[in-house]
């Protein structure tokens, strides 16, 4: 960010540290939150990935002793939890702060100060949740982070299975963190309903702004039941209620429907926003416009629908009738449908079109590509019969990983690319953007599509060891490996963050010759967003005023 | 150019209430969801406590059919206060906003009573059983929101007394009006569940 | 009919794509390929048993070598899905890969825009009745797997057994057979054993991949599964659902057995506990200390139920839940401190003197 | 805050244009603070809660006064002259057209296609006709008029993998609905993409319609019927099941390429389809 935009403050003069500090802390504007959004995610990505890099080196061979087996098992709640809640989800607000006011012509999020709280109710949350490591311990000299997956499982968790602060923790930090997310997706839907500019009709808008809405409209609707449950959960453990008690009548199974009712649309809130990113890079990239809008609104509006009737995916080895898993593997397929159609039509824009495999549009490609393996084992998964097989093993880690990573990290690495030269002025380098791109893709691949092979030989999952005659070290220390190419190039993404936000070439207004209203403003923006709000007549109004003898608007 | 401040203020009041009414309708579907979650968890744990006291040994009806009247009745005079406030009646909005205000007041001490009993008389805890447990949560959260309404109902008393509620703030209040409603219209599931269903 | 004319939108001619991307793309295949296949067939081949596993052993499990009824209706099905989504991804796999390289832009390329093409419904509906249809027959395959692997009541003549998940370590009973033991299963061949799954504390899992998919073993509730093995052998899987500390330690081992060894075994686990009375001295020791709260060894005062079961402990080849091999140098230790092989489990280092251990050892080595 | 001083805006060019935005305000952080604070509670102590739920209520206290009884508001002047946003330049004649048939370059391929209640229509007859097919083999040949019926529904129901060939071919009435449905769906939905797709397939759409297709979704069907249906797998009598097939597609083929192909209009400019449609297209166009 330039220092010139830095609010006007009349008192008299203070250090500029401070300036610069009072600015941020008590700023409205929605980019500068959309700003601090993502580089706190960026942070909180760090420390996942270093967890997750412990947790890899323990695993790179059998019987290992590098940590105590209860360390290991914070650590995979804790990268779990890190990397669910306080990357996927900010990134999601990150880029909805930063690109929904921009996107359909507005000045700021409907209520800009209900987006401050948001913004710091989640990053006060996770700082929270990291006190664990110090507070639990010091003060009661008990079990201090969470170690109980990302899950919280019942009765795991109940006060005589766990004791200690470590639950606890979890618990504040899903309800706290829960609180804020609802006050920003809450902010988001309204923003979009009622702040699109004169001509934006809901057909007009981005793809993106669609997409992030319907992830803010699973949010609500999916994040109260689990706040509901940390409620219980918290009752059990400090005022001896009953709701999962085991022994007092309780049900661990009702915890996994009320967790899983929030944590399957909970994946869908993390992968829509990449979809959403994916949505806008390919046809700038493409040069051709999105191939089928309609559809896509409709299939992103059907998986929000129906990725709320699917959760016992996750519950098919708990006992459940055959009838109950035949609906839920059944439901669960649907969703390829509308995913298909989504993945198709993007290869159809790239179809006919002229591809500039810049950094933004390279990561979109490898997005394509692995969210369809992704997808693929996806189904295998909900192959019920076939889950009873493949659940909680390390297949499923695998499955998940190249969703998350390979779909969603990959749209936000492209994401990052694409609008930095908005939000800086400024370039991302392309050099060394294909480092950190070959790097992370290449260590990807050898960690996790090698992760399958054990999954399949029966490794389960959250094993901090295992035993020397089973033929999985080959495919562990393999996935260890290519840990270190991740990280190698998580260096580079970084380092060329820190290069570019103060060398990078000048970016201009529209460095990628874009057709959506934020390429509309200045790089960064001002303040305001825009002198005048702006008119659109169709969904690419910059296509428009750069074609004017081939304007879109009469084709819609 | 220099008339963007200005179109601003004045295309402001409209688009405010339209984000009040927005936001409203998403806050309430998001309580919905939550108060939802915890109707499904009182009639899954139905009948499944393991040892007394059960509802039907200690659930009575007159205060809280009482407690139910006095809230849903609130309801028409929160609509008549909001009326009177938008024709400009100020007094006739103040005497009914107070009204629906103590009838809110009401149902809070009427739960108070009732809990004082299950407590005293029928040593009802959250800790005694399932039942305990999934009834004070449902209708301790429901008792939480009528509580923070009545909160924001005596502020804006408060205001009105000195003056500061006018007509212009009848769309605001209006929209203030929906919350209530949902609680009321909460409190007539959580009345069926609890006390017609769970017996 | 116009749609042949997609063809036509083609901009540049010529398969001139680059190098690099071929070569790459190439070696990256190879590789998979390669890694993979060799996995297969590291897989296929039964490897060669360890001092850990002793016997006809296949101590790597793997999904896809099943020996059991329930195991072999998941294989089927695992091959049919297999082989649809693997079409599925060499088709899109394909079409991505010729749009990348046939539409890339080149260095001779003006900076005109391509032709727009908003879309097509008639393509789009076309590409929503594939999946569908492929999610159909999907569908009915999965319903009838699940019905047919749904088995509520154990059918004639099968055995049935209890199994009780504990932090970490398994109890098994046969309420028909009188005997209770831990972490080894032992069940006949050919002969279906039904499997009632119960919880003393936590959710486990019970998951021994050759022989059947996994059941999660619930607190409060009853589960079941069923097995039904055509092949004698030692199978190994282990708990599946995080259940604290020492989850990765809460090893399975199942024991098929011919009928006559079957029997055998079932002979043994119901004579009376041994009453060697050169190891009085440790039987005295064990009944002393607090060992007998939490165990169960017949023939003792010991009746408790929180740990494993001990009356014919050496009938076993491991201790602690399949995760040391039960040989008297490693009872010894052991007895002396359980921590040093089983970090955090629910057995405490029960501070003995050393003699102590010597003797409740040699004890507890008569046990068989 | 919402004084703004002067002197710094003179400084800049064309500072009389100023926009109004919400005012930077700390209360916000302070109310997250707090509320965090509060529940810490738990995991610390009392006191921790005390003090959060203060500057949680000084917090609430503050963010009321800048909403009361205006919202807090700074004027933001415009960035200078220079530093604007750069007028796009318009750059007619950039673009490629695609060339077919009349060069309306945006239409949405294909330009005609069958409609789809055509294919529906072929499906349903399809459906039919192959029915047919079936229960003559089953009455002809074994002599039960249920016994394809049964074989179908063996696809979902598990017990029929233990009946007997007597029970096969016997009534089942739930063997009947579900293969009622199932031939149903499968028969409307292949009719759908047929309709779809027999016009995109490179010349002689009957052939491909009528023989290739069926021989083709024979060849999976027969890959993987063992494990797809593995009762019908073992009954099953090729010839006529490849008959069947052949006469699905005949039929369907028929019916679809037997009706009128509709031009597909939904990108033509507006004014063309309102030459071309009348009044349909402009009720489309507001969608
Ligand atoms: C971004 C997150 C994300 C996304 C998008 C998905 C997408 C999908 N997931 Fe995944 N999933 C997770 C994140 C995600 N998942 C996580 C985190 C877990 C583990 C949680 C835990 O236990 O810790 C999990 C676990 C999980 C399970 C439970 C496994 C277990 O624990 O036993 C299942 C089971 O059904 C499942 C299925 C699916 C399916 C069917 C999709 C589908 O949406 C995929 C659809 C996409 C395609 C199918 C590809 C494209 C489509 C085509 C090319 C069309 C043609 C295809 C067909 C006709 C098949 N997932
Ligand atoms: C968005 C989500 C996300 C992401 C990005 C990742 C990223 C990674 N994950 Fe994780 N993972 C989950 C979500 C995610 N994960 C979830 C939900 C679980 C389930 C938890 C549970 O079971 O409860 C899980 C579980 C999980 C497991 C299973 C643990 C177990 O079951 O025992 C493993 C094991 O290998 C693993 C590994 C990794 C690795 C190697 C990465 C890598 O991609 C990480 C790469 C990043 C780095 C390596 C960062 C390194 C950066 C540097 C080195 C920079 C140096 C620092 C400075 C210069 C300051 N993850
Ligand atoms: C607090 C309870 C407790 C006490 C006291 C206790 N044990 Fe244990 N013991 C356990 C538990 C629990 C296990 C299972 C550990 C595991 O596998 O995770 C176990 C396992 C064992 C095993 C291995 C059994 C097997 O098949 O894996 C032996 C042998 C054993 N204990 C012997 C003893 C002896 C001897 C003493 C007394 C000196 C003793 N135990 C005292 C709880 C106890
Ligand atoms: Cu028991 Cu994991
Ligand atoms: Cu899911």
């Amino acid at each position: 960010m330039a220092s010139s935009d830095i609010t006007p403050d009349a008192s008299p003069p203070r250090s500029p540290f401070m300036d610069w500090a009072r600015g941020w802390m008590t700023t409205v504007d929605h980019k500068r939150l959309g700003v601090m959004y993502i580089s706190s995610a960026l942070l909180f990505f760090v420390v996942g990935g270093l967890e997750a890099s412990a947790m890899r080196a323990q695993l790179s061979w059998s019987q290992l002793d590098l940590m105590e087996p209860g360390t290991f098992n914070t650590l995979f709640t804790m990268h779990g939890t890190t990397m669910v809640f306080l990357v996927g989800m900010p990134m999601l607000f990150g880029f909805a702060n930063y690109l929904i006011p921009l996107m359909i012509g507005s000045r700021d999020l409907a209520f800009p100060r209900l987006n401050a709280v948001g913004f710091w109710i989640f990053f006060f949350s996770g700082c929270l949740l990291y006190y664990s490591s110090v507070g639990g311990e010091a003060l009661y000299g008990l079990a201090g982070m969470p170690d109980v997956g990302w899950f919280a499982y019942a009765p795991l968790t109940a006060i005589n299975y766990s004791p200690g602060n470590g639950p606890d923790y979890w618990l504040l930090f899903v309800l706290v963190g829960g609180i804020g997310s609802l006050a920003t997706a809450l902010n988001v839907v309204v923003t979009v309903a009622t702040m699109r500019c004169e001509g934006m009709t809901p057909l007009r808008m981005p793809l993106l702004v669609w997409m992030i809405s319907v992830a803010c409209g699973l949010v609500l609707i999916a994040m109260p039941p689990l706040s509901a449950a940390s409620i219980m959960m918290l009752f059990d453990r400090h005022f001896g209620s009953h709701f999962f008690d085991t022994q007092g009548g309780g049900s661990a199974v009702f915890w996994q429907h009320l967790f899983w009712f929030f944590g399957h649309p909970e994946v869908y809130i993390l992968v829509l926003p990449g979809f959403a990113i994916v949505s806008e890079i390919i046809p700038v990239f493409s040069r051709k416009a999105i191939f089928g809008y309609p559809m896509m609104v409709a299939a992103s509006v059907c998986i929000g629908v129906v990725a709320m009737g699917v959760w016992v995916h996750h519950m098919f080895t708990v006992g459940l009738t055959a009838g109950m898993n035949s609906f839920f593997a059944a439901s669960t397929m649907i969703i390829a449908v509308p995913t298909g159609i989504k993945i198709f039509n993007w290869i159809g824009t790239m179809y006919g079109g002229r591809l500039h495999l810049k950094m933004p549009m390279l990561c979109c490609v490898a997005f394509l590509f692995q969210f369809l393996c992704a997808g693929l084992t996806g189904i295998m998964l909900a192959i019920a019969p076939f889950d009873f097989q493949l659940s909680d093993s390390y297949f499923v880690v695998a499955h998940f990983h190249f969703v998350l990573i390979g779909g969603l990290l990959f749209a936000i690495f492209g994401g990052l690319y694409y609008w930095f030269p908005k939000a800086t002025g400024r370039m991302l380098g392309e050099k060394l953007g294909r480092w950190h791109f070959w790097l992370f893709l290449i260590g990807f691949n050898v960690t996790f599509g090698f992760m399958h092979i054990p999954g399949a030989m029966g490794m389960p999952r959250r094993i901090y060891t295992y035993q020397a005659d089973r033929g999985w070290e080959i495919w562990n220390v393999i996935s260890s490996a290519g840990v270190v190419l991740q990280a190698a190039g998580v260096c580079c993404l970084l380092v060329n963050i820190i290069r570019s936000a103060r060398k990078g070439a000048v970016a201009g207004d529209d460095p990628w010759d874009a057709w959506t209203l934020e390429w509309a403003t200045t790089s960064p923006p001002p303040e305001y967003n825009f002198e005048k709000p702006p008119k659109v007549h169709s969904r690419r109004p910059l296509w428009d005023l750069k074609h004017p003898d081939d304007t879109d608007g009469a084709y819609e | 150019m220099s008339s963007l401040a200005q179109s601003d203020a004045t295309a402001g009041a409209p688009a405010a209430s339209r984000k009040g009414r927005w936001g409203m309708a998403c806050l309430i579907l998001t309580e919905s969801a939550l108060f939802l979650t915890f109707v499904v968890t009182y009639l899954y744990y139905t009948g499944k406590s393991l040892s007394g006291p059960y509802p039907v040994d200690v659930i009575e009806y007159p205060t809280v059919l009482f407690n139910s009247v006095c809230l849903i009745s609130s309801s028409f005079t929160i609509v008549l206060a909001v009326r009177a406030l938008a024709r400009g009646r100020v007094a006739l909005f103040k005497v009914f906003w107070v009204l629906t205000m103590l009838l809110g007041l009401e149902f809070l001490v009427g739960t108070a009573i009732e809990w004082k009993g299950l407590i005293e008389q029928h040593e009802l805890t959250l800790s005694s059983n399932l039942f305990g447990s999934t009834f004070y949560s449902l209708v301790g959260l429901h008792l939480a929101h009528v509580t923070l309404g009545v909160l924001v109902m005596l502020l804006i008393t408060t205001l009105a007394l000195f003056g500061r509620i006018r007509r212009e703030h009848a769309e605001r209040l209006e929209i203030c009006s929906w919350y209530w409603h949902f609680v009321d219209a909460v409190w007539i599931v959580v009345f069926l569940t609890v006390y017609v269903y769970g017996v | 009919m116009t749609v042949s004319s997609v063809p036509t939108t083609r901009l540049i001619p010529g398969p001139r794509f680059s190098r690099f991307l071929r070569c790459a793309f190439g070696i990256l295949l190879c590789v998979s390929f390669g890694l993979a296949s060799e996995g297969v067939a590291q897989e296929a081949s039964t490897s060669p048993p360890t001092d850990f596993s002793p016997g006809d052993a296949t101590s790597q499990p793997n999904i896809f070598s099943p020996v059991s009824t329930p195991a072999e209706v998941v294989e089927d099905l695992s091959w049919l899905v297999l082989a649809v989504t693997a079409c599925i991804f060499f088709v899109v796999f394909a079409v991505l890969t010729i749009t990348i390289i046939r539409f890339r832009v080149r260095s001779g390329d003006d900076d005109r825009e391509p032709p727009q093409i908003y879309g097509s419904n008639p393509i789009e509906l076309a590409w929503t009745v594939v999946p569908i249809l492929i999610v159909a027959v999907l569908t009915l395959v999965t319903v009838r797997s699940l019905y047919a692997l749904d088995k509520k009541e154990p059918p004639e003549g099968s055995l049935e057994v209890i199994v009780v998940g504990h932090q970490w370590w398994w109890e098994f009973r046969y309420p028909e057979l009188g005997i209770i033991t831990a972490n080894e299963l032992h069940v006949p061949v050919d002969r279906v054993t039904f499997l009632r799954l119960a919880s003393a504390d936590v959710v486990h899992s019970f998951w021994v991949p050759e022989l059947a998919g996994k059941t999660d073993v619930v607190p409060n509730r009853l589960n079941h599964m069923w097995i039904e093995p055509h092949k004698t052998g030692l199978f190994v899987g282990q708990c599946a659902e995080f259940c604290g500390t020492q989850h990765a330690n809460m090893l399975l081992r199942v024991e098929v057995q011919a009928e006559e060894d079957f029997a055998a075994w079932v002979a043994n686990q119901q004579k009376p506990a041994r009453e060697d009375p050169s190891v009085a001295e440790g039987r005295e020791t064990f009944q002393q200390i607090a060992c007998i709260n939490c165990h169960n060894s017949e023939g003792t005062v010991a009746t408790g139920v929180f740990g494993p079961d001990l009356t014919h402990l050496m009938s076993r080849e491991t201790i602690g839940s399949g995760s040391v091999l039960l040989t008297p140098e490693n009872l010894h230790e052991w007895v002396k401190n359980p921590q040093q092989f089983k970090d955090g489990c629910l057995m405490p280092d029960m501070q003995l003197e050393p003699h102590q251990v010597d003797s409740i050892t040699r004890y507890l080595l008569s046990l068989d | 805050m919402s004084q703004d001083d002067p002197a710094d805006r003179e400084t800049q060019a064309g500072a009389e244009e100023v926009i109004r935005l919400p005012a930077p305000t700390a209360w916000p952080i302070i109310l997250a603070f707090g509320v965090v604070l509060m529940a810490a509670t738990v995991v610390t102590n009392i006191v921790v809660g005390c003090f959060g739920f203060v500057i949680l209520l000084a917090g609430a206290v503050g963010w009321w006064h800048d909403v009361f009884p205006v919202d807090q508001h700074e004027d933001v002047a415009l960035a200078p002259e220079g530093k604007r946003v750069r007028e796009i330049q318009p750059r007619p004649g950039q673009v490629d057209h695609l060339k077919v048939g009349e060069a309306q370059h945006r239409v949405r391929l294909p330009e005609s296609i069958h409609p789809y209640s055509a294919g529906v229509r072929g499906g349903i007859a399809g459906g039919v006709v192959m029915a047919i097919f079936a229960v003559l083999h089953g009455v002809l040949d074994e002599d039960s008029f249920w016994f394809p019926v049964n074989l179908l529904a063996a696809v979902v129901m598990p017990g029929m993998a233990d009946a007997s060939l007597e029970q096969l071919k016997q009534f089942n009435g739930l063997a009947l609905t579900v293969c009622l449905v199932v031939h149903g769906l499968v028969s409307v939905l292949l009719g759908l993409l047929y309709g779809v797709i027999l016009p995109m397939l490179p010349s002689r759409h009957f052939l491909w319609g009528a023989v290739v297709l069926p021989l083709m979704w024979t060849g999976i069907v027969g890959a993987t019927l063992g494990v797809v249906n593995p009762v019908l797998s073992e009954y099953v009598d090729w010839p006529w099941f490849i008959a069947a097939q052949v006469a699905f597609g005949l039929v369907t083929g028929l019916v679809v390429l037997r009706s009128e192909p509709i031009a597909t209009l939904q990108t033509w400019p507006l004014a063309e389809r309102v030459a071309l449609e009348g009044r349909r297209a402009e009720s489309e166009d507001r969608s």
